[in-house]
């Protein structure tokens, strides 16, 4: 398993100076900051001064060498809009959104394996057909409207919580319940739809006959089987979050890596973009490492 | 040995087919619906095209269910006083297209790659594997603003956006079940046969994964209804004067708290779309899946 | 009425399919006592594991559903019983072995951990369970049983894993056993071993044993009384040498008639250039050598019949002749070609040449496709076979070939019983009109009279089309109808290889010798005077 | 808690703390004021124009260089005392290349030397010789003469506030300093959080976790006891580019004025209280012409127009597309297709395309890009320092970097108004500005716009002009 995780990580690394290369290039066809960091009446003379600070006026390719070279000493540049150095920004809200999508990651895997799993367990019943609606509305309605319209009734109407910000734990609990909602509504239909299969399978007629408990039939035998397409889903939802909620973290004002991005990808700070690029894509090469050992985890069959 | 008799005739496919149809009234309605929203598509921006597009300051943010006004006015009017039923029958088109061309693409590009990375030797799969983890770690906007900046927005690019940013979820779903799939004894059956690997992919394997696919597509209609809708708001996605329920949604909730019914309708819209979408594939989930079938069969017997 | 151990009253069971109501079961009756063994014989797809799976309330409804009848247990109507109550019966009271044992063990848990399980769903504690289970695993004869335990079901040979499914079967000492075709996997020796290991439970426990074969041997090696099943119903119950000796219905008669191993032996070939000769087959799996060195000619039209212990590595040199598994060393030539070394594009061409038939047949047949479709799917990847016109024809008279009816063309494999689906199987490599067939266990699922059938079919293919088989089997006396040559395998090993005559009337391995006398005869009285030998050569 | 303490929310982020960059409007309105002061300062709530601050007087020497005389006895929040030497290293530090400070832009094509006189005194010699340099210094923000020449993340200053807090994403917070030079503020401590949705600004006012959002939208803005609009300087236009057949033709870009009609946007899509504009900066500033009509809205007459342009040749047809900022401002994409949907029924093929900013940038600021066919530019401009100079030669001057036109009479009167001082000065404004609207239709001109801000019922304190831009805690008080 060891040489597997090194093999990976040799594999990631190379995909990684894929990204950076790829995002290098290509965010830099989409505009110069030098117009947008600088008032539209500036003078000529500091347009060309501000090229110069900040290197703008070498050859892309030299630039690119320059910051290849800063890169492997660790150096991920500067901000140009906030005049600190790249990393220590990303890594600021990266903290934020790596809370905020764990928590509501693990809250949306355990109610959606929950309430698929029953769902599946009586096809066309009662409870199916209730949590079924209920999950494709969540899966498809707009957050931000949910969002706001939950901020005026439990905000402002019933005065139970803060609007939005951060401090305390009762600043979590609205941002994560909207978020909550989309993933659960997919993964629930997910959950079910694969738990139907599993659950007709012979090994699960074998656990009956064993006088096993319908929990832990549902729970143990089936869920195990079916939990295959799901984590694949769940890693999905999760690579979502870890680039960043960007309405839920506009809407309540939370410091994340989404909102840092699309507003560095707007005012064209580049280094920025690559450095939270290159940090939410680590995370996001972990945790498809995770899955993948998950899968084996789950399935021996898999295992080689 | 007794002399063969000859094989009885098939009953007609689509005649049990409709007939499994007619014993889901949910799905039925489902179709009947989407058969709606596609004729909308078709026909809307013809018959409809002006009406929607005829602004009256006077009338803006007409509340809905004022009778008197006349059918297209049922559902209010937007804050340029242009009537929202109009509007949204309009909007199918565009909307249609842009989901259905990105779901469709992502899943045909994504699935055809998973089978390829499950079913191909272990050196091409990680390889595989390794593009999606760059694409999953590129962030859809930056992409969205690449794209978009260099091509300009059109109904196209938006899509092509799209699509590239949905290929992982089906790519990485397809592998998974692909690689426990290809594991089961029918497989090395058709091997033994001399099945080609193509064959025994699309054959044996495709449509095991089919229906875990099938789930995540519908679910996916309404993911990129929204991630328009956000893209359109953040001015990199499609702009008016065109307009998608997305869009519809965006503009809306400048007004959310005076005018609801701006960003409620096409919510709603978008909801329904999914929830038909989901209905019928959960149906024909079952009617494609011989060991489900019976549940359609059987009903449709005591009831018709 | 007395009071039974178990007894099933005017069972009916039905189930909806595409094609109409299909009646399983009609108005079945029968009973059990304690430390009593019923025998159910019947056809394949008679019915047998439906009104079985009833009694444990398996059966999946809709779309089956129970038209009449009661089961009662311990003074109650099983039917009526509430979820929990029933489910402190299962397993605890009433224990199931299934037919199908790799579709029935869940293939991420380990056997151990499902062995445990079984304990622990009725209050065991764990400790003392896991204990029990290394127990039971040893006492059903499985090697290395505590390394056996961590393993995972697709990490067993189908004997072993059927072992797997008893000892978890009896894993609570039920009052009531039902055991469904539970020897057809095994090799005789086992089987042997299995059978005395339930006689011997049933001594202890004074359980009830409902077992369903269709091997008549083993009915007359365990059975008191004999149920015997055709299209749903009843046709025939009685003391088992009763029924063996005077049989009433004529289906019974035609059963017991077919019985293999009375006929003649079949006469060596004359020496010919062998169409296959494998040497030095090795395979290894971890540190484990599932093949060491085997090899051995065939030449065209001959029966090969490979018969050794479970596990001993039958599977796996079927798989790597086809190229399903690569071996680590040796050499099968075809025709003089290796087909270890041939690319995957003259593999193609060779494909249509040699064919098999799975051991499980559940697993073999993709569910999402019809009869129909299974078979032609053939002629679609070598269309040079047949002109399409011609496939409903050829469909209809292979399935009577194996013994089905053409309107079975239809239908999904799902609604067949074990044995129908083998022969489905069977149907499918025949349409490939292949020089060689591999036959994985392949009739051990069918019962005595469809056997007999299936063998003639077999053997007329082979007398008219010259068709080379490997066949792979636990049961003697059709290798002895059947093979030309034997192959003894043991560990991965030949450790006997001789003619028909030569390893049935002179083995010279003592293992062959033990196999041999494993053997069971379908007369109960040969079995009870056998029985009895066997009593008093063993010292009190 | 104290009861003295407010929290503000603004509607976007803060991204440095740098008093050189005050003139950016998020960071002016945290610094500007309250933690670092100017020697000047525009009454944006009285008529008294401009106002001493550090400077106590100022005057034009015979040279046309300026003279300042600063106050005494002010300390900056690290304890030292404010002197000369201290303005000069900050207006020093402003123009170092090596770090790009905003306030810079507005000496663009002047050089400035600053020198020290003696601690009380400092003399500003500037070339070309500015009438406006005591305006243009209410923009520079004073330092310590030891702040490094690069951006700092502490800004000291002689304001009555010191930065005591600052998360970067959660919140800045100011206290109140005991030896500020001036009155003390009744407010003792200020902390600002942002939140970019305004529906949400507003709902914390209400939910009492905020007691001034700057910035709310329109629609929210409905408690007369709470929410105040206020003209906020900004206006909005459409730049026509007078290069580009058929927009060159004077009747075409008259046509374009006269097809919009203006009216019908005020109070629908535009707040009630804003007005029509008659220049690219609002009615408050200097030398503004109140005669300047309003274009009557009238669709014949420019179809007429058109008709007779058509006539003479001039392709009229030809498609022109609209380019617009999305989020510009509250409405933008509504007005915009409001716009185009009047312009089509003149008889112009207009399309419309909403950009984001980088886009937007390049289409508005010169080289104007040549291969986009013809197009209009929407665009807000901002002007709240008092004087046209700020607008005049960026948008009507043929050099200037957002200029349609290139009219020598405008380039002549820009360069005389600028030079000149006094009634002069207003004078050659009036006319520059009749001259462009009424004789050049340089542009599209529409509305001033109005912002709205939501005050909680505690606080007294009313949003003006300035309120964009800045915010200062010291007009604030509290209601009994
Ligand atoms: N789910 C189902 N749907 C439709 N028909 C079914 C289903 N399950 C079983 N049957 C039918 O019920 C009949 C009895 O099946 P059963 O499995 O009891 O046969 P069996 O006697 O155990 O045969 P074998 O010896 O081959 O296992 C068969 O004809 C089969 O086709
Ligand atoms: N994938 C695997 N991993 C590890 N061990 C395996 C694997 N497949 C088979 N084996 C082992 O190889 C040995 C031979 O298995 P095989 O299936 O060939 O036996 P068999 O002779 O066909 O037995 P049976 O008559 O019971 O079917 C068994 O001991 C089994 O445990
Ligand atoms: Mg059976
Ligand atoms: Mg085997």
């Amino acid at each position: 398993m060891l040489t597997f995780i090194r093999k990976r990580s040799m594999a990631s690394l190379i995909s990684l100076v894929g990204l950076v290369v790829l995002v290098f290039f290509l965010s830099r066809l989409t505009g110069d900051p030098t117009d947008l960091y600088l008032p539209i009446d500036a003078s000529d003379e500091m347009r060309a001064q501000f090229r110069e600070l900040y290197g703008l006026d070498d050859p892309l390719i030299v630039q690119f060498g320059r910051y290849v070279g800063n890169l492997v000493q660790l150096d991920f540049g500067e901000s140009i809009r906030k005049a600190r150095p790249a990393i220590d920004v990303v890594l600021e809200a990266f903290v934020w959104t790596l809370q905020l999508a764990l928590i509501t990651m693990a809250l949306v895997t355990v109610a959606a394996v929950v309430v698929g799993s029953l769902a599946a367990f009586r096809v066309g019943g009662f409870f199916d057909r209730v949590s079924g609606i209920l999950s494709l509305v969540a899966a498809s309605a707009p957050d931000f409207w949910i969002a706001i319209v939950a901020i005026v009734v439990f905000a402002v109407g019933l005065g139970w919580l803060p609007t939005s910000g951060t401090g305390t734990v009762w600043h979590w609990i609205l941002p994560i319940a909207v978020l909550f909602i989309r993933p659960f509504g997919l993964i629930v239909q997910v959950v079910r739809g694969s738990m139907i299969s599993t659950l007709s399978s012979a090994y699960v007629k074998t656990a009956r006959a064993k006088g096993v408990r319908t929990r832990s039939i549902i729970f143990v035998h089936a869920l195990r089987n079916a939990m295959l397409p799901v984590i694949t889903v769940i890693g999905d939802q999760a690579a979502s979050l870890l680039n960043g909620a960007v309405v839920i973290e506009t809407i309540f004002g939370f410091p994340g890596v989404g909102k840092l991005m699309i507003d560095s990808i707007l005012q064209r700070d580049f280094t920025v973009v690559l450095a939270s690029i290159i940090v939410t894509a680590l995370a996001i090469f972990v945790m498809n490492l995770l899955i993948d050992l998950a899968y084996a985890a789950l399935d021996p069959r898999i295992r080689h | 040995m007794t002399e063969a008799t000859p094989l009885p005739d098939e009953p007609s496919a689509l005649r049990r087919f409709l007939r499994m149809l007619w014993a889901d009234k949910f799905a039925l309605a489902a179709l009947i619906f989407l058969v709606v929203v596609v004729l909308m598509a078709l026909l809307g921006p013809v018959l409809l095209g002006d009406v929607a597009q005829k602004q009256n300051l006077r009338g803006r943010n007409a509340p809905p269910f004022e009778w008197d006004r006349g059918w297209l006015w049922w559902m209010g009017a937007d804050s340029l006083g242009r009537p929202l039923l109009a509007r949204i029958i309009v909007a199918a088109r565009n909307t249609m297209t842009v989901a259905a061309g990105a779901v469709i693409f992502s899943a045909l590009i994504g699935t055809t790659l998973g089978l390829i990375a499950g079913y191909a030797s272990r050196r091409v799969g990680e390889a595989i594997m390794r593009v999606a983890d760059v694409i999953m770690s590129f962030p859809s906007l930056l992409l969205a603003v690449i794209v978009l900046y260099i091509l300009g927005p059109s109904v196209t690019n938006v899509v092509i956006v799209l699509a590239i940013t949905r290929i992982p979820v089906y790519l990485r779903t397809t592998r998974a079940e692909v690689l426990e799939i290809r594991e089961r004894m029918f497989v090395s059956a058709a091997r033994v046969m001399g099945a080609s690997p193509r064959r025994i992919v699309l054959r044996h394997i495709l449509p095991v994964v089919l229906p875990t696919l099938m789930t995540i597509a519908t679910l996916d209609f309404a993911y990129v209804m929204l991630a328009e809708s956000a893209l359109s708001f953040l001015g990199i996605g499609i702009q008016p004067p065109e307009i998608t329920w997305g869009l519809m949604i965006a503009q809306g909730k400048e007004h959310l708290t005076r005018a609801w019914w701006l960003s409620f309708w096409p919510g709603l819209a978008i909801i329904l779309t999914t929830l038909s979408l989901n209905l019928l594939s959960n149906w024909m989930r079952i009617a494609l899946d011989p060991t489900q079938r019976w549940r359609l069969e059987m009903r449709g017997r005591s009831h018709g | 009425m007395a009071d039974h151990l178990l007894e099933v009253r005017n069972l009916s069971v039905e189930f909806h399919t595409a094609g109409g109501v299909v009646k399983a079961v009609k108005n079945v009756s029968w009973h059990v006592e304690r430390g009593e063994t019923l025998a159910i014989l019947g056809e394949s797809g008679s019915g047998k594991s439906v009104s079985t799976s009833a009694i444990l309330d398996l059966i999946d409804m809709p779309p089956g559903r129970i038209t009449s009848g009661e089961i009662r247990f311990d003074g109650r109507d099983l039917l009526k019983l509430g979820s929990a109550e029933r489910r402190d019966i299962n397993g605890r009271r009433i224990a199931m072995i299934f037919q199908d044992p790799l579709s029935h063990l869940n293939p991420v848990y380990t056997v151990g951990w499902q062995i445990v399980e079984t304990m622990t769903a009725h209050g065991l504690p764990r400790s003392k369970a896991q204990s029990e289970a290394l127990r039971l695993v040893t006492r059903v004869g499985i090697p290395n049983p505590s390394d056996a335990l961590r393993k995972y079901p697709h990490e067993f040979s189908g004997g072993q894993r059927q072992r797997l499914m008893i000892a978890m079967a009896l894993a609570m000492k039920p009052d009531v056993l039902i055991a469904d075709e539970p020897t057809t996997a095994l090799d005789v020796t086992v089987q042997a071993e299995v059978l005395a290991l339930l006689k011997e439970l049933q001594r202890e426990t004074g359980m009830g044993v409902v077992i369903i074969t269709h091997d008549l041997g083993v009915v007359a090696e365990i059975a008191d009384r004999v149920v015997v099943m055709n299209a749903g119903e009843i046709v025939e119950a009685g003391i088992a040498r009763e029924v063996y000796h005077n049989p009433r219905h004529p289906y019974t008669r035609k059963l017991i008639g077919a019985a293999p191993g009375k006929g003649e032996m079949h006469d060596p070939l004359p020496r010919a250039e062998p169409v296959l000769k494998v040497r030095g087959v090795a395979k290894t799996y971890g540190t484990f050598k599932a093949l060491d060195g085997v090899g051995f000619d065939l030449m065209a039209g001959e029966t090969l019949a490979i018969v050794g212990e479970s596990g001993s590595g039958k599977s796996t040199l079927a798989r790597i002749l086809l190229r399903l598994d690569e071996p680590d060393a040796g050499e099968a030539l075809w025709k003089g070609r290796d087909l270890f070394r041939l690319s995957p594009a003259e593999l193609f061409a060779l494909r249509r040449d040699l064919q098999m038939v799975f051991q499980d047949p559940t697993q073999s047949l993709n569910p999402r496709m019809t009869v129909f479709q299974l078979i032609t799917e053939a002629w679609i990847i070598h269309p040079e076979i047949l002109p399409k016109a011609q496939w409903r024809t050829r469909v209809a008279d292979l399935l009577a070939q194996v013994g089905l009816r053409p309107e079975h063309a239809n239908r999904y494999p799902h609604q067949f019983s074990g044995g129908q689906r083998q022969r489905i199987a069977i149907a499918r490599a025949l349409a490939l009109e292949p020089e060689l067939i591999i036959c994985d266990e392949a009739v051990s699922a069918l019962d005595v009279s469809v056997q007999a059938q299936v063998i003639e079919l077999l053997n007329k293919l082979r007398r008219e089309m010259g068709i080379a088989f490997i066949f792979i089997a636990h049961d003697l006396p059709v290798v002895r109808d059947f093979a030309d040559h034997v192959m003894v395998m043991q560990k991965g090993r030949v450790v006997e290889y001789g003619t028909v005559q030569q390893v049935f009337d002179a083995p010279r391995q003592p293992y062959t010798q033990a196999l041999l006398a494993a053997g069971l005869d379908p007369d109960p009285d040969v079995q009870a005077a056998r029985r009895a030998e066997r009593l008093e050569r063993r010292p009190a | 808690q104290d009861d003295k303490a407010v929290t503000i929310v603004l509607n976007e982020e803060v991204d440095v703390m740098e008093p050189c960059m005050a003139t950016r409007s998020n960071i002016g309105r945290v610094i500007l004021g309250n933690i670092n002061e100017t020697l000047t300062e525009l009454d944006v709530r009285g008529d008294q124009g401009l106002m001493p601050k550090l400077a106590e007087s100022w005057e034009q020497m015979e040279d046309g260089s300026w003279r300042f005389n600063l106050r005494q006895g002010v300390t900056f929040s690290d304890g030292s005392t404010f002197d000369a030497q201290d303005v000069k290293h900050s207006f020093d530090r402003v123009f170092d290349p090596s770090i790009t400070c905003e306030a810079a832009r507005y000496f663009g094509g002047m050089t400035v030397t600053a020198n020290v006189v003696d601690d009380q005194t400092i003399d500003f010699v500037v070339d070309p010789v500015q009438p406006i340099l005591p305006l243009l210094l209410s923009l520079i923000t004073i330092v310590p003469a030891e702040t490094p020449i690069e951006f700092v993340r502490d800004p000291i200053g002689t304001g009555p506030y010191a930065l005591t807090e600052w998360s970067p994403g959660q919140q800045i917070v100011l206290t109140r300093r005991d030896d500020y030079w001036g009155e003390a503020p009744e407010v003792t401590q200020a902390t600002y959080v942002v939140r970019t949705d305004p529906a949400v600004r507003a709902a914390m006012v209400d939910a009492g976790e905020a007691d001034i959002a700057p910035t709310i939208s329109q629609d929210d803005a409905t408690n007369a006891a709470t929410d105040f609009s206020y003209l906020n300087s900004e206006t909005v236009y459409l730049r026509l580019d007078a290069s580009q057949a058929p927009i060159d033709d004077i009747r075409v870009r008259r046509a374009l004025n006269m097809a919009i009609d203006r009216e019908a946007f005020i109070g629908t899509l535009v707040p009630e209280n804003a007005l029509l504009a008659t220049a690219i900066y609002p009615p408050t500033t200097q030398g503004w012409n109140p005669d300047v009509p309003v274009p009557t809205y009238d669709p014949e007459g420019a179809q007429a127009l058109l008709e007779e342009a058509r006539a003479d040749g001039v392709l009229v047809d030809t498609p022109i597309t609209i380019f617009a900022r999305t989020a510009n401002f509250p409405n933008v994409t509504e007005v915009m297709e409001a716009i185009q949907q009047m312009l089509q029924e003149a008889g112009f093929t207009v399309e419309l395309q909403m950009v984001e900013v980088a886009e937007h940038e390049v289409y508005y600021s010169k080289p104007y890009p040549t291969d986009r066919g013809v197009y209009i530019i929407a665009a807000m401009h901002d002007n709240r320092m008092g004087d046209p100079s700020f607008s005049a030669y960026f948008k009507y001057h043929s050099e200037g970097r957002q200029s349609g036109i290139a009219d020598p009479k405008v380039d002549d009167l820009i360069t005389r108004a600028s030079a000149a001082t006094g009634e002069e000065r207003n004078k050659l404004w009036s006319e520059l500005q009749a001259y462009v609207h009424d004789e050049v239709a340089a542009d599209i001109l529409l509305f001033h716009m109005v912002g709205f801000a939501r005050v909680a019922e505690r606080i007294d304190w009313t949003p003006t002009i300035a309120t964009n831009s800045q915010l200062q805690l010291s007009e604030i008080g509290f209601k009994e």
